[in-house]
């Protein structure tokens, strides 16, 4: 502990040597804006607080009389001087908050045709859904385009902040909140030696953002942090937001991170999936009745349609389920499934199927099918 | 008695009464004359005691915290529950400072034994509600010390739903404890309001009131009108906690939004109940110390009440990136703003007082001095958290951390302390340390700066509050923070060594107390430096010449004696038969 | 200390000092006027007003307050003071529930659909088939 | 003021002189007016926190009132007219007797005073026992607050052995006063203590009404059973159908209500719903599905679309269940909070009335000094007043 004390010279050497700055870099369409709002806020005040700091030392020393004097003049007060200082910073205060509250309002308007990204904090963590069901904890955006947030909680409070785009917005459990921003300033992206080498000292355990400065794709990134407090973990609850230039380098990204990864089981991912694309929002695990029908009573079940026909749920019928969901509608239930069509790989079809076997109540709880056995099932 | 220093032919009024046998101090003895006192004199040191005890252990915590922060892992709480920790700690220190300390500190220490006596009252209009509220009080400490002893409390102060509806430590023993703490705060509001209603002696008119007594009632209109919410909104979070009631939490259909609508309601005024009391108490210092007629008496009180009232029409600036609408945001940007103004008056004032005065740099008038320094910049800090777009980056950030403390540090604890060694005379009637009293101003202001300025720095460049580690690149500026509440707490101490030795806490080391106390050492004009010091049982031996609180003319300096004395007073002659005993009625008719 | 029997002399010549006692017949009248009050307010809920019906119910419900606040809590012969205080509350109240009840409306488009709400009808056997039938 | 004085609490006596200092006046005051003023301030100020108490109860309902309105319809069916709008009138005519004995007071009509404030006290007993019986029968049926709600429509009635005896828990502490004041009224007229006797007599009469009040909900509560019962019976699935409902709209009272609200309200739930699920991140296959349903619209052919338009309007009418834990429980949560705390503030009047009954009986008070007749009595008005808002907020909503 007193080492580090020792260390205190030095470190407010480092602080005043170094870049000193006041706000952390500018990196989209808001920063600029709101730096120099808070810059023409922060010379108002020192306009205000320069001669009142100056007046009371002054005053101090120039009236400061040994005890028993007098004062020299006995003013009880001076009404247009009163209205005068009362009057006047109002009209600082109206030009700070109409500043503000245009500014507050471009913040709250999403432009046409913004990306939009699903947000979900949790305790404590974010996950990004870049749509198609890619989830990702890292959020990835694109250069000068326009990103709308759409954020939900399914715990407690949380708040998303990017320092570096000026933003913040609380995620608050029980309803969306939505936020935007335009990032103007892509990520670097590290040389393929530099993150080589990060990727072999790092080792297989989790990725150390603020070691390496970087992603594990080797891209630069910017903090966002939860600054609504949630508890223990509050403190951690980071990520990172990584700027693309240009469309493809998002899609190749986005592309990466879609894919089952080699080491997972089509079960693990299955279930991952379940609880991602929300399936688990209609169909539940234990037999209770949602919008759809449980799971627990899918893969082997007999079905009966609203048609009145009959079968069983196998392999094929799940996966004609997915893709063809308003076809064959079980007895009891609203036809409001969405397709999938499109939305989900043949592999993770599978794995899907995969998982529903694990958590089925009836036939076999069964060895995984193997992928070459799925893929051969066709429409 | 000391006419011969006066001109010839001036009549020396007796400036001090001749001195009683007995003080509120010594009428009665032993240890039951104080549990059941009635007299708010005896209640307001009780106060005194209490929220000084609440104070060093919420501050013990505070520098916990702040040696935790030295280095971006944390320093003192290691492990796996080392964030938990962490969190249970910033918690308390946050909700004892506020509810045990800050809130009950100038009002109900300093305001029960100064608001009778200003006002030349004989007590409170209630007495027995006056002794009440003062257990409530201690019920309400022990409800938060069974909190700490029963698995902590992890929630913020602010007690946000969900969040405090799903955690484990004690919420339910937390909130009852802030529940009946309200309502000792209720009472003594309510107190304070019929007192100086109706119990103003004759010629004691609104406008002769001091300005600390002005400060008093505004802050009690608050107490009275927002403290129910809080005991509302905090008995419905209990019952949210035991029963989901569904209407703030979000698993049963409720809007954790409305939660902050209920919380903020009352915590917002409760600034004010926080701020306004110190600005009577700097008004009256500021007047006293510079000899010299408060300036824009009238503006300095209709502030106070304006502020007590625009406080409950801003209480949305908390929310501004909750989720409120963007309408619902803006109106409560601009209603921020206007709160503003009457501040800003009141600093002016303070200093217009200065101009030409005969300034004594006193200990209280340091403490006066380093609160106008530190309020305004609290103050003006809170333009940049007012106005939106800036409050986007800026809030839950480590700049409304610097700004806050800024004003409830800077602010009250200043003004609290300088009201204290203020008044310090008139309470235990010995004269401290002058030098140390100075050392301690100087240390808690240096302190002070060192920690929470660089908490601007840190909160403008994006460091969220309330975290437990944090990323490197902010170590430096929070090591020099640490520094800082070591020199603020050191100096905190010497304050309260100063106070203590005065009055003989020390004497058995050799130490000596401090002089006996004239009845006016300062020069004040107002009705307490009337009596003597201390104030006998019943305050006045007889009843109190009411004049203008700041009139000064007639005041002059004994040096000998070391006390100010009265010449030639322009005593309010009151008739024996008065038509009416207490005209004050007819003025609140109107 | 004169100045107490002085006061008294200074009062209404009806002796009781600052007591105003209220006359039997008036606290009758209030209590009847009062229950035919509720009488017509129970009355009124079987007709259909439509999106008067709150603007009834809370117009009856404050003319029968003011009843009882004029005369059985003496608002009429109190000092204007304490009525104003008291009223005064209501302007607070009014800022409470305007403020976040309309923050609320505002913003009640951004709250989560429960899918269990919906989850039961959608399921319910019967109701399907009224709704599933054209 | 233009003497000195001494100390109030301590030593009395040293006052013998002090002429113009009645007993009854604190000695910090000067004159019985300044007294009396100081208290009606006070009170007025306490109601005006009390006021602002009840206003987050307000708030809460203003707000769900307005969210869901067709749940607080559904839901108001369940509370029984006929016994709030009698507790009104009792509320109402105890305002009359408190009002009356401030004026017993003013005037030192002792007598009177006693029997003012007991038959206020007793009025206050008469609506608690009606409040008990409105309680125990929800929760008998398991109309509780969210967390706890457990309301079955298709058994609306569960078997009164499957839940704790509600209505004898909260008789029993009233049964235990009753004896107690019983016991109390026989030793005192033993022992022969009037002045005893003098406050148990009427505090026996007090006790009782609690019963009657009891008595009196059991008989509305049992008439207004057998006509929902009737009703329900009507309906073979004991699901409201749509000749209940009608019923229930021909039918001036609330009788029929509860298996209205069972089924629920109908209220259209159109596309924006979808939208809305829509804008669930997690539930991406919603998202999905519209995105899917735009680019057909835009690229294919116009006959999937019209399939799939009529799938979604096949669901723009739905049935919200207002009968669920998150709704019609946040209604009960909202109705027990607000009558719960109402409740709690007629207990704590029974408890100064008491006091206040006590007093009278000594004959404390008179011309000088009835303060604290007229503060208990505006602090009763008060608790009054709020059921007048109470009452039509939370029994008449259609």
């Amino acid at each position: 502990m007193f080492a580090l004390m020792n260390n205190m010279p030095h470190l407010l050497g480092d602080q005043l040597a170094s870049k000193f700055t006041w706000f952390p870099e500018q990196a989209s369409t808001f920063a600029a804006e709101n730096d120099w709002l808070f810059f023409f806020i922060t010379w108002i005040c020192v306009l205000f607080f320069i001669p009142i700091a100056g007046c009371l030392f002054y005053f101090c020393w120039k009236y400061c009389k040994p005890k028993g004097q007098k004062a020299e003049s006995n003013t009880a007060h001076n009404t247009p001087l009163e209205l005068a200082w009362s009057i006047l910073p109002s009209f600082f205060l109206v030009a700070m908050f109409v500043m503000g509250a245009r500014s507050y309002l471009n913040q709250r308007t999403v432009p046409e045709g913004a990306n939009n990204i699903g947000l979900k904090a949790f305790k404590w963590g974010w996950t990004m859904d870049y749509g198609k069901g890619v989830m990702n904890p890292e959020l990835h955006i694109l250069a000068n385009e326009p990103t709308k947030l759409s954020m939900r909680s399914s715990d407690v409070i949380h708040s998303v902040f990017v320092p570096a785009f000026r933003a913040k917005k609380d995620v608050v459990p029980g309803r969306y909140n939505y936020m935007w921003f335009e990032a103007d300033v892509a990520s670097e992206r590290v040389s393929d030696e530099e993150l080589a080498k990060a990727k072999f000292e790092n080792g297989d355990g989790v990725w150390d953002y603020d070691k390496w400065q970087f992603t594990q794709d080797g891209y630069r990134f910017f903090d966002l942090y939860c600054t609504e407090y949630c508890g223990k973990n509050h403190s951690v609850m980071q990520t990172v937001v990584v700027v693309h230039e240009t469309v493809e380098d998002l899609d190749a990204w986005i592309e990466k991170v879609s894919k089952r990864p080699a080491d997972q089981t089509p079960e693990a991912w299955g279930e991952k999936l379940y609880n991602q694309r929300g399936c688990a929002g209609c169909h539940s695990l234990d037999g209770t009745k949602r919008v759809g029908p449980s799971f627990k009573e899918s893969y082997g079940n007999q079905r009966r349609f609203a048609d009145g026909t009959n079968a069983t749920a196998d392999e094929d019928y799940i996966r004609n389920s997915i893709l063809y969901p308003k076809k064959q509608v079980v007895e009891g239930y609203q036809p409001v499934m969405p397709s999938y069509q499109g939305q989900l790989s043949d592999d993770d079809i599978a794995s899907i199927i995969a998982y529903l076997k694990t958590v089925s109540d009836y036939g076999p709880k069964a060895a995984p099918v193997t992928d070459d056995e799925e893929t051969n099932i066709e429409e | 008695m000391s006419a011969g220093s006066l001109p010839s032919g001036s009549q020396v009024k007796d400036p001090g009464y001749p001195t009683p046998s007995e003080n509120y101090l010594t009428n009665s003895k032993g240890i039951l004359s104080w549990i059941f006192t009635l007299d708010h004199k005896r209640i307001g040191v009780m106060y005194l005691v209490g929220v000084t005890l609440a104070f060093g252990v919420a501050g013990l915590l505070a520098l916990l915290i702040r040696l935790h922060l030295f280095q971006p892992d944390g320093m003192v709480f290691q492990g796996e529950e080392a964030n938990n920790w962490y969190n249970q700690v910033f918690t308390l220190h946050g909700a004892i400072m506020v509810f045990l300390f800050i809130i009950p500190s100038v009002p109900a220490a300093l305001g029960n034994f100064l608001v009778p006596v200003m006002l030349g009252a004989k007590d409170v209009a209630f007495p027995r509600l006056n002794l009440c509220s003062f257990y409530l009080w201690v019920f309400g400490a022990l409800f938060f010390v069974s909190a700490l002893c029963a698995s902590g409390l992890d929630t913020g102060w602010t007690f946000y739903t969900p969040y405090s509806t799903t955690t484990d430590s004690s919420v339910i023993l937390a909130t009852s404890g802030a529940f009946i703490l309200g309502f000792s705060s209720i009472f003594t509001g309510l107190n304070f309001i019929v007192t100086i209603n109706t119990m103003r002696p004759p010629g004691m008119t609104w406008f002769r009131m001091p300005l600390f007594l002005w400060a008093t009632y505004a802050t009690s209109i608050i107490q009275v009108l927002a403290t129910p919410v809080l005991g509302i909104t905090l008995l419905l979070l209990i019952a949210e906690r035991t029963m989901h009631i569904g209407i703030f939490d979000p698993e049963y259909n409720g809007d954790p939004v409305t939660f902050q609508h209920f919380f903020w309601f009352y915590s917002h005024p409760a600034v004010y109940i926080m701020i306004l009391p110190a600005f009577g108490i700097i008004s009256d210092l500021i007047s006293v110390h510079s000899h010299k007629r408060i300036f824009g008496y009238r503006f300095i009180a209709y502030s106070s009440i304006a502020i007590a009232l625009l406080g409950f029409l801003v209480w949305g600036h908390h929310m501004f990136t909750a989720g409120m609408s963007s309408l619902t945001t803006i109106i409560f940007s601009a209603l921020t703003f206007t709160v503003s103004v009457p501040s800003a008056i009141k600093v002016f004032n303070w200093l217009a007082t200065m101009y030409k005065g005969s300034i004594s740099l006193t200990t209280p008038m340091c403490y006066a001095l380093s609160f106008i320094f530190l309020f305004t910049i609290g103050g003006l800090t809170g333009l940049h958290l007012g106005t939106l777009a800036t409050d986007m980056h800026l809030h839950d950030t480590y700049f409304v951390v610097a700004h806050f403390h800024y004003v409830m540090v800077g602010g009250t604890l200043v003004a609290f302390l300088g009201g204290v060694f203020h008044w310090w005379p008139k309470m235990f009637g010995k004269m401290y340390s002058e030098a140390g009293g100075r050392l301690s101003a100087f240390l808690v202001f240096a302190g002070f700066n060192l920690t929470f300025l660089p908490q601007f720095i840190l909160g403008s460049r994006g460091m969220p509050r309330r975290y437990a580690t944090y990323d490197p690149e902010f170590a430096g500026l929070h090591q020099m923070s640490t520094y800082g509440s070591m020199l603020l707490g050191f100096g905190l101490l010497v304050a309260l060594f100063v106070l203590l030795r005065s009055v003989g806490a020390f004497s058995r080391f050799g130490l000596a107390c401090g002089k006996k106390a004239p009845a006016n050492p300062w020069g004040g004009a107002t009705l307490e430096w009337q009596c003597t010091s201390p104030p006998p049982f019943y305050n006045f031996e007889r009843a109190p010449a009411v004049g203008d609180p700041y009139d000064f003319s007639d005041l002059e300096w004994e040096a000998d004696e070391e006390r100010y004395v009265t010449v030639e007073p322009k005593r309010e002659v009151i008739p024996e038969e008065q038509p009416k005993p207490a005209p004050a009625h007819a003025e609140d008719s109107n | 200390m004169s100045s107490h029997a002085h006061s008294e002399d200074g009062h209404s010549s009806d002796g009781h000092d600052f007591a105003h006692p209220m006359s039997v017949q008036t606290l009758l009248a209030v209590f009847f006027a009062l229950t035919f009050l509720t009488v017509i307010t129970v009355a009124q809920a079987s007709f259909d007003f439509g999106a008067f019906e709150v603007a009834t119910v809370m117009f009856i419900a404050t003319v029968k307050a003011v009843l009882v606040m004029a005369f059985f809590m003496h608002m009429l012969a109190d000092k204007p003071f304490n009525a104003i205080i008291f009223i005064g509350s209501f302007v607070f109240v009014g800022l409470f529930v305007i403020f976040t009840l309309g923050d609320s409306l505002m913003t009640s488009h951004s709250f989560e659909p429960r899918v269990e709400e919906l989850a039961p009808a959608v399921a319910e056997p019967t109701i399907t088939t009224v709704d599933g039938a054209p | 003021m233009s003497t000195i004085e001494a100390s109030p609490e301590v030593g009395h006596d040293e006052h013998g002189h002090d002429h113009d200092h009645p007993p009854f006046l604190a000695h910090h005051f000067d004159t019985p007016e300044q007294q009396f003023d100081s208290g009606k301030l006070g009170i007025w100020l306490f109601l005006v926190t009390e006021v602002l108490f009840f206003s987050g109860m307000f708030c809460a309902y203003a707000i769900f009132r307005a969210l869901r309105p067709e749940v607080f319809e559904g839901c108001s069916q369940f509370l029984n007219t006929k016994l709030g709008a009698i507790n009104t009138g009792v509320l109402l005519f105890s305002s009359l007797t408190m009002a009356w004995a401030v004026r017993c007071s003013q005037l030192e009509q002792h007598k009177g005073l006693v029997g003012t404030l007991a038959a206020t006290l007793s009025c206050a007993m008469i609506f608690l026992g009606v409040k008990a019986i409105e309680y125990s029968h929800k929760f008998g049926m398991g109309l509780l607050p969210a967390g706890l709600f457990a309301y079955d429509p298709s058994n609306p009635h569960p078997d009164p052995a499957g839940h704790p005896p509600y209505l004898a828990y909260i008789c029993a502490p009233f049964a235990l006063a009753l004896a107690g004041v019983l016991v109390w009224l026989v030793v005192s007229a033993v022992t022969g203590n009037k002045f005893q006797f003098a406050i148990a007599k009427p505090l026996s009469v007090v006790c009782v009404c609690f019963f009657v009040g009891v008595g009196l909900g059991t008989f509305l509560e049992s008439g207004e059973e057998s006509a929902d019962h009737v009703d329900v019976h009507a309906d073979p699935n004991g699901l409201a159908t749509a000749s209940v409902m009608l019923e229930a709209e021909e039918s001036a009272a609330a009788d029929a209500a509860p298996a209205i609200a069972a089924s629920g309200a109908m209220i259209p739930v159109d596309e924006s719903v979808l939208e809305i699920l829509a804008t669930d991140p997690t539930n991406v296959g919603v998202v999905s599905g519209l995105n899917a349903l735009e680019q057909q619209t835009a690229a294919a052919g116009t006959s999937t679309v019209t399939g799939d338009g009529a799938i979604l309007g096949a669901i723009t009418t739905t049935e919200i269940d207002v009968m669920t834990p998150t709704t019609a429980g946040v209604f009960f949560s909202i109705y027990y909070c607000m009558t719960g705390i109402h409740a709690i503030h007629i207990l704590a009047g029974i408890g100064v009335l008491v006091w206040l009954l006590v007093r009278a009986v000594r004959q404390d008070f008179n011309r000088q000094y009835f303060g604290p007749v007229d503060y208990v009595g505006l602090y009763w008005h008060l608790v009054d007043l709020i059921w007048i808002y109470l009452f039509p907020l939370l029994y008449l909503i259609r």
